[in-house]
């Protein structure tokens, strides 16, 4: 897995690309780490590019939305489709998180 | 009739190289893509639980089998050497509580179990066996799964 | 100490496999990067052979150990059920002559022999078993090799 | 392995990149093959970016070579380096053809 991060004005955007699986997750959660040390707390996670994720990586991007909302930040997703879409839905975090369709979407809800 | 057999030591390092053999294999026999990536998301989260739990990280090996039955059904096994665990006796997770209420944790068992037709557990020897079975046809499929869904 | 053992199908699509699973092993035991290259050109040598004479392309499998001696030497054994042949009886190839004189193959077991310290083969019940030793300090590695070089 | 075919006044330039071993040897033979039937006579194999070869490539290079030699052709190496350098070596195959240090210098050879 790529992990791109773009520093925008109202958000930082996560741009994931390739597979997360198990041993994908720990590198999503040391990026993760880097960007609420710096401060940040909106983070667009953009799945434009992931064509796969399990439930290692469905834990960190829950982590990471856990200990946003201690301190009034949120986890935004965009661009869920296919397996990855998939695996959202049927885990039921389709119903946690709010998604929009494209990354720009999401940028200005915000 | 094509048999596919992969044995390799029990560790993370070798997740990728599990999923990679198996999948050269289901393609090779023609397996639709979107179906592979079902089964590379069910056997990792086979693989990563006998890893972190059957073995404690132990030193170990896993095996993976497959073969088709029926021309139409994929049979994919798993074994391991570790202790003795009855995948299929775990109780249905929450998958529907916000995020303030949801746990980290307990959704592999649950993707295995959405991802294939069939799912079966045995103990043989001193090996723990996980059979998964994935029809190719997508007529099959959809309506079996529709029942796994409903019943998992 | 750490063991490895990969075993999969005698198919040239899993070369691809069994060098990555193979090399991922020998790099978390700390074997230098260049050393890496050199097991798996004798490697793929090795095994190439193996799917194309020794099953003459019939279903079959080949498993491949790792182990480490001596704290210093990588032991790396290739066991197939195919036709016995021992490898280390070929002549040497003509590797002087030009273009027009050049005979297309024969190179392989020439590069095996030449990219590890030491090359023995037996037959073990109905298997071939070829090893492969390589020092994993420098060294012995250059020194051991000339000597390999030399008597190739 | 990934193949770059360039075509220059002098030559057709082929860049090789990645690991050219049994499963990519044949892939090589079909570009080569194509660049025959197109009348191509003059072929550079550009090593720069190649980073594995086993006797299987060897052989896809000698057998081009020999194809271009009936035909009044020729096969001309550059950028060797590395352990491909050293199979080049160890095989007698630096004894066989021209090998220059840069691809340039192997056109401006022509
Ligand atoms: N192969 C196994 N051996 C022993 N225990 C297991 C095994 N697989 C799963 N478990 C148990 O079942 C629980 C649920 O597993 P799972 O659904 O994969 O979620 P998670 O691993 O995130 O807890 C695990 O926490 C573990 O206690
Ligand atoms: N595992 C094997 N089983 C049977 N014969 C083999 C085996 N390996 C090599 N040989 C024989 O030795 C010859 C030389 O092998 P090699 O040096 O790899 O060159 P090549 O495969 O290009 O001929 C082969 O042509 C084959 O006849």
């Amino acid at each position: 897995m790529e992990i791109d991060v773009r520093k925008e004005a109202q958000a930082v955007v996560m741009s994931l690309t390739g597979r997360m699986d198990a041993v994908a997750a720990p590198q999503f959660d040391r990026t993760a780490a880097d960007l609420l040390a710096q401060g940040d707390r909106r983070i667009i996670i953009d799945f434009a590019s992931l064509e796969y994720i399990s439930s290692a990586g469905l834990q960190s991007i829950l982590a990471l939305a856990k200990q946003l909302e201690d301190s009034q930040g949120s986890v935004i997703l965009s661009n869920l489709a296919g397996p990855v879409r998939e695996v959202f839905d049927i885990s039921g975090f389709s119903l946690i998180f709010p998604i929009y369709d494209r990354c720009e979407d999401a940028l200005a809800s915000l | 009739m094509s048999f596919f057999r992969v044995i390799m030591p029990a560790t993370i390092d070798h997740l990728g190289d599990f999923i990679a053999s198996l999948s050269r294999w289901l393609q090779q026999q023609g397996l639709a893509a979107e179906k592979i990536g079902r089964v590379q998301l069910a056997v990792e989260e086979a693989l990563v639980n006998i890893f972190r739990y059957a073995y404690r990280g132990k030193p170990g090996e896993v095996e993976i089998r497959g073969g088709i039955v029926e021309d139409n059904r994929f049979v994919i096994e798993i074994l391991d050497s570790g202790a003795p665990f009855n995948v299929c006796s775990l109780p249905q997770p929450d998958v529907k509580s916000g995020l303030r209420e949801r746990k980290l944790g307990g959704l592999g068992v649950f993707l295995i179990r959405n991802m294939v037709d069939e799912l079966v557990y045995r103990r043989e020897g001193d090996r723990n066996v996980l059979t998964m079975i994935v029809a190719k046809s997508n007529g099959r499929f959809s309506s079996s799964r529709q029942k796994v869904r409903a019943g998992a």
